[in-house]
């Protein structure tokens, strides 16, 4: 995968913040991705570009099992996501819409916004700033359900 | 080895003797809820995104508009609407304006052993009568509705063993916030919150819904109780029955223990922007507030609205407070109306609304502005949860709440 | 007395004050950020159509309905210079003077008109479009005081002795 | 010559011996209103205007209705700007949750017989029913009042509504209004008071008549006015003094129009969409599937709509896929309402039972509707946009019209039993 700026998000970073409840009941992901972390950087929608990555600390995506989180990062373009952990609907709404969520230890703490980044996910291995840092593999599982595009994508193939 | 309560769930519901944490199983759902949070983008994805779109057993579904009655703009209104007419084609079950999905779903439908995937994250609460509830995304549900199944990476569970009671004026909501206190806004991440031992056993049904609804604030993939008694008689007065009544076995093996004395849990509240940062409510007397909400699918039953009328009785809400009261059930309004706590509620100039989440979720009503604080009962204090970025939330319990809307300030009842 | 031409915008009757400013976009800050949303209901395109110096004329009971202010104010903001029709509602023609838009009673004009024609108007006396003259109705003189003064904010403030 | 029930109210205010239509004086203000919307505003055009004090605190009421509960980030913005004014100029009149403006006025009290009362709201005409001269403004104006006390007016002509007999039972007095409307038209009585009269006005209650009075700007009425009586003093908890006993209109007073109708012929009535006087009777709609019923505003939110509507619910349900929204127009209401049984009925029946407020009326929230729905509603306006988006339909009815309505999913009549049986 090509490198990609890095936008760098703290601790147990909730849902609300990707997505804030008032604009959920929009018609689709495309009129709602403008607001996308509207509480912490309202310019995040028009900076963003395609293949760019979110990185997150503990806990990314904790509280609410809004889709519409992990789905207004794909719509804009982020490459994948990697947190040191995530919360557990979140990790799994995004796998099931074909967004990569990364766990990865280190990094987060090597890397701020700005930095660039660049994904291999076949090799499980992520380098910045001249460095390479393991992740942690994904169940075969989902990382099958990653590999078909999602799990609508893979409940297609299979009808 | 043995299983504890979720394994068993999740091994009856995968059609198998055993489940060990770390196993993908897939299973069948005897339950799918889902409301106006998201089913707006399932029915589009059912129609758009699907080579055969079809339903598996449409009467395991279940359709709740609750989150913003009665709508507020037209592309709330357009999105209900598409839920409502599919409800109407497909003849699944649908509510609207009746009440906060969790609350329904405990009224009407949940029976202990089930596995339930419902699209939104408080789905854990139904642990409460001994089933396995559990909150997805709606691409999640989507393939739940239309295949009837889904895949479970069986959770690790934690035990808590609670002993003793709570003191008078400490509520199960204290209690449960304590624990997040403690562990953590990750700290059951993955795991299932097992609540047991001599406390547990007296616990109402009411109070086991008010810890098993916040274990997904600790990261749990849902809380559960065993179905007893007590659970039994909720469901006999409803007319149900358990579709399996599993107990853990003694030889189950927990990924940890925690042992809590009920005794000196003391009355406690969650500061903004974080449900794990847990503080006595004795410290944050004083800060003054604008909005005080009472209601939630964790907090607005009758026991909560007999604890605020018992406080608020004779008293009036100050002026420099809005004090939103949202019954959690049409059940719950009608049961208030009858004992005359709505007509309190009225009278001290408390704002009585409908049935619905409200505040709570931050859309629609109640909604707080530029720098206001709000102390409430709901789930989530995140930074702009209740409204405005700068605005702040506090959580508390009934009585705290309550005592609060009466002095302006954050308040011990 | 003042004279200038403008083009024309064309409303029919009972334009009631929600189509001029729906109500969900009362509570915005300034008039400046309403104005965008001006006969949104109606013609959604309109409000960003409209250039300073335009003329509005229309039918019959113009400004029908709901109190609110914010309807000439944001008219006068899109740069209509007056509004001329068959009949104005009440409150509707008293808020406008308060904020100084013009406005002209005419039962004829809006019958011989189309949209985007020119028409030059002398104030308080008459209209004229393709060469053809329509009287129009002397305003009250307590009113043109009003106008005079800039409108009733200004009109106070010389009261108070501000200005 | 005598005078019409306006001219003797101007004439009382401004000390003269007799005033006639089109003259223009100088009313002072017995007291004046103000709600959450404009506010901001009024507040704004006070200080620039240099006034430094209320004329007299004791008569401005400020009442929080239209953003009660705040359903958008900037609602409590208009709160706050409230409590700073009332607090900086000494207002002791501020209701924060209490119900609608124009409910309020005459139930608390501020409005009495014979008053000259200004808001900044059109339906201020409401408290015609207890035979004040009100009427709504701009805030500009407002705030030039609240610095003067008085205001300029033209004293305005009178058409007399003369009204004999007995309503049919399932006729309301939203069915005489709106008809009343139709057959003038939505201009029909601009700068026109409107004086109603006659043996059915006599019979009717204080609440039946607000919803007259409320809605005469609809026609568009700069006032509309109901002779005190034994009734209106039991209302307003006060005993008439002479002045107010004198309000009726003299026999030879000169009415540029009298209009009578025979109280039989009432039948049940719609404001079909989107003008309030594209009037047709229920009979010609029946069948209509719609959405949603609203049963509130400050037209029909008051206990006699809310006993209406549980008349027809009692034992029955909301027909499936419909909501029925019901907001009463004060706390009072919803109070007396729950001491009559009323709202056990229309929660049994599976109302959706909102705080006492503007509601869905004033079209910020509160049950908004999108492209292609229909709301049958007991407010008094149905314009374009005014629900929600410009291709929703409302149709305006009475309380107990609207009621059979939720009932059935569909237009009906309250009297029609069959259908409201199946």
């Amino acid at each position: 995968m090509p490198s990609g700026a890095i936008f760098k998000f703290h601790n147990d970073l909730d849902t609300d913040q990707i997505i804030g409840s008032q604009y959920l009941l929009l018609p689709d992901l495309e009129e709602m991705k403008i607001y996308t972390f509207e509480s912490l950087d309202p310019d995040f929608p028009k900076k963003v570009k395609a293949g760019d990555y979110v990185v997150g600390e503990e806990n990314f995506g904790c509280g609410s099992s809004r889709e519409q989180a992990p789905g207004v990062l794909k719509a804009l373009g982020v490459e994948a996501v990697i947190a040191k952990s995530f919360a557990r609907i979140f990790f799994r709404n995004a796998i099931n819409i074909g967004l990569p969520v990364i766990v990865c230890k280190e990094l987060p703490d090597e890397v701020n916004t700005g930095d660039v980044m660049e994904l291999s996910l076949s090799d499980g291995v992520v380098r910045a700033k001249g460095k390479e840092y393991a992740c942690t593999k994904l169940p075969e599982y989902m990382q099958n359900i990653l590999n078909q595009g999602g799990l609508i994508a893979s409940l297609n193939k299979e009808d | 080895m043995g299983m504890t309560i979720a394994e068993k769930i999740i091994a009856a519901a995968a059609g198998v003797d055993h489940v060990k944490p770390g196993d993908i199983h897939t299973v069948n759902l005897d339950r799918l809820m889902s409301n106006d949070g998201t089913t707006h983008l399932t029915v589009d994805m059912y129609h758009n995104k699907l080579t055969k779109p079809r339903i598996a057993d449409p009467d395991k579904l279940v359709f709740i508009v609750d989150h913003n009655v009665p709508a507020d703009n037209p592309k709330t209104a357009a999105a209900q609407k598409k839920m409502r007419d599919f409800a109407r084609e497909h003849q699944i079950d649908f509510w609207e304006g009746k009440g906060v999905c969790h609350q329904i779903m405990m009224e009407n439908y949940v029976c202990p052993g089930e596995l339930i995937f419902g699209a939104d994250s408080h789905t854990c609460t139904y642990g409460a009568l001994g089933a396995f509830g559990t909150g997805v995304g709606c691409t999640d549900f989507l393939y739940g509705m239309v295949t009837g199944t889904s895949w479970v990476l069986v959770p690790e569970s934690v035990k808590f063993n609670l002993e003793g009671k709570l003191p008078d004026g400490v509520y199960p909501r204290d209690l449960m916030l304590t624990i997040i206190g403690q562990i953590g806004a990750n700290g059951c991440n993955y795991q299932v919150m097992e609540f047991g031992g001599e406390g547990a056993k007296i616990l109402s049904v009411n109070d086991r819904m008010v810890l098993c609804n916040l274990s997904v604030e600790a990261g749990a993939k849902t809380g559960i109780f065993e179905a007893d008694e007590i659970a039994l008689e909720y469901l006999e007065e409803r007319g149900r029955k358990p579709k399996a009544v599993y107990k853990s076995d003694p030889d189950a093996v927990y990924a940890r223990e925690y042992t809590i004395d009920l005794s000196v849990i003391e009355p406690v509240i969650a500061r903004p922007d974080f449900v794990d940062d847990v503080v006595p409510a004795k410290e944050l007397c004083g800060i003054k507030i604008d909005e005080a909400f009472l209601g939630s699918c964790n907090n607005g039953r009758i026991e909560e609205l007999r604890i605020g009328a018992g406080i608020i009785k004779g008293k009036k809400v100050a002026d420099s407070v809005r004090f939103l009261v949202v019954p959690a059930s049409l059940e719950v309004y009608k049961q208030a109306l009858k004992e005359g706590l709505i007509d309190i509620f009225m009278e001290s100039g408390a704002i009585v609304m409908n049935p619905n989440c409200s505040v709570c979720w931050g859309s629609c009503q109640g909604v707080i502005g530029e720098n206001e604080v709000l102390i409430s009962t709901g789930t989530r204090n995140f930074k702009g949860r209740a409204g405005h970025p700068s605005s702040k939330v506090y959580l508390g319990s009934a009585a705290t709440v309550t005592a609060s809307a009466i002095t302006g300030e954050i308040t011990l009842a | 007395m003042e004279t200038f031409t403008g083009k024309v915008w064309m409303l029919g009757d009972d334009i009631d004050t929600d189509i001029i400013i729906p109500t969900e976009y009362l509570a915005l800050k300034t008039i400046d950020e309403m104005k965008q949303y001006g006969f949104s209901p109606l013609r959604p395109e309109l409000a960003g159509q409209m250039k300073e110096g335009d003329v509005i004329v229309a039918g019959k009971n113009f400004g029908c309905g709901s109190s609110r202010e914010q309807a000439p104010e944001i008219i006068k903001a899109l740069g209509v210079k007056c509004v001329i029709a068959k009949s104005f509602a009440r409150i509707f023609f008293r808020n406008s003077i308060n904020n100084g838009l013009l406005l002209m009673e005419q039962p004829d004009l809006y019958d011989d008109m189309t949209e985007g024609d020119p028409i030059k108007v002398t104030v308080n006396e008459h209209v004229e479009y393709q060469g053809k003259f329509y009287e129009i109705a002397s305003l009250p003189q307590n009113l043109v005081d009003i106008i005079s003064a800039g409108g009733l904010v200004k009109a106070m403030r010389k009261r108070n002795g501000l200005d | 010559m005598g005078s019409t029930i306006i001219e003797k109210i101007i004439r009382h205010n401004i000390g003269a011996e007799n005033v006639k239509p089109g003259d223009i004086v100088t009313v002072k203000a017995d007291r004046v209103m103000i709600h959450d919307i404009f506010i901001p505003f009024v507040a704004d055009k006070f200080e620039e205007m240099g006034f430094k004090k209320l004329w007299d605190p004791d008569k401005v009421v400020l009442i929080y209705d239209h953003l009660v509960p705040a359903s958008q980030l900037d609602d409590t913005r208009h709160f706050r700007i409230g409590d700073a004014f009332a607090a900086k100029y000494g207002m002791k009149h501020v209701h924060r949750s209490d119900g609608i403006c124009h409910q309020l006025m005459t139930e608390a009290g501020y409005v009495k017989p014979g008053d000259v009362v200004f808001g900044t709201d059109s339906h201020t005409t409401t408290y015609g029913c207890v035979g004040a001269f009100s009427s709504g403004i701009g805030y500009t104006e407002m705030a030039s009042i609240l610095g003067t006390g008085t205001m300029w007016i033209k004293v305005p002509e009178t058409i007399k509504v003369v009204i004999d007999g007995r309503l049919p039972d399932h006729v309301m007095s939203k069915d005489i209004i709106l008809r009343l409307i139709g057959d003038l038209g939505a201009d029909g009585a601009t700068y026109l008071a409107l004086e109603f009269t006659g043996s059915t006005v006599k019979e009717m209650s204080v609440a039946s008549r607000m919803t007259i009075a409320n809605m005469a700007v609809e026609a568009g009425a700069k006032c509309a006015l109901f002779t005190p009586d034994e009734k209106t003093a039991e209302y307003c908890e006060i005993q008439l003094n002479d002045f107010q006993k004198s309000l009726t209109g003299d026999e030879d007073a000169g009415y540029k129009k009298v209009i009578r109708y025979k109280a039989e012929d009432f039948v049940p009535v719609m404001a079909c969409p989107s003008q309030v006087d594209k009037i047709k009777p229920v009979s010609e709609l029946e069948g209509i599937l719609i959405d949603q019923v609203f049963i509130g505003s400050c037209t029909n939110g008051r206990l006699e709509d809310l006993a209406a509507a549980a008349k027809v619910l009692k034992g029955r349900k909301v027909a499936d896929y419909v909501k029925l929204i019901i907001t009463p127009a004060s706390r009072k209401i919803y109070q007396e309402a729950m001491e009559q049984g009323i709202m056990e009925i229309l929660s049994e029946a599976g109302a959706i039972i909102t705080h006492p407020g503007c509601g869905l009326c004033c079209g910020r929230t509160g049950g908004i509707l999108s492209d292609g729905e229909r709301v049958v509603a007991t407010n008094n306006r149905n314009f374009l946009g005014r629900m929600g988006t410009s291709k929703v339909e409302i149709y305006l009815a009475s309380p107990k019209t609207a009621a059979a309505c939720a009932v059935t999913g569909r237009i009906v009549s309250a009297d029609n039993e069959a259908v409201l049986e199946k």
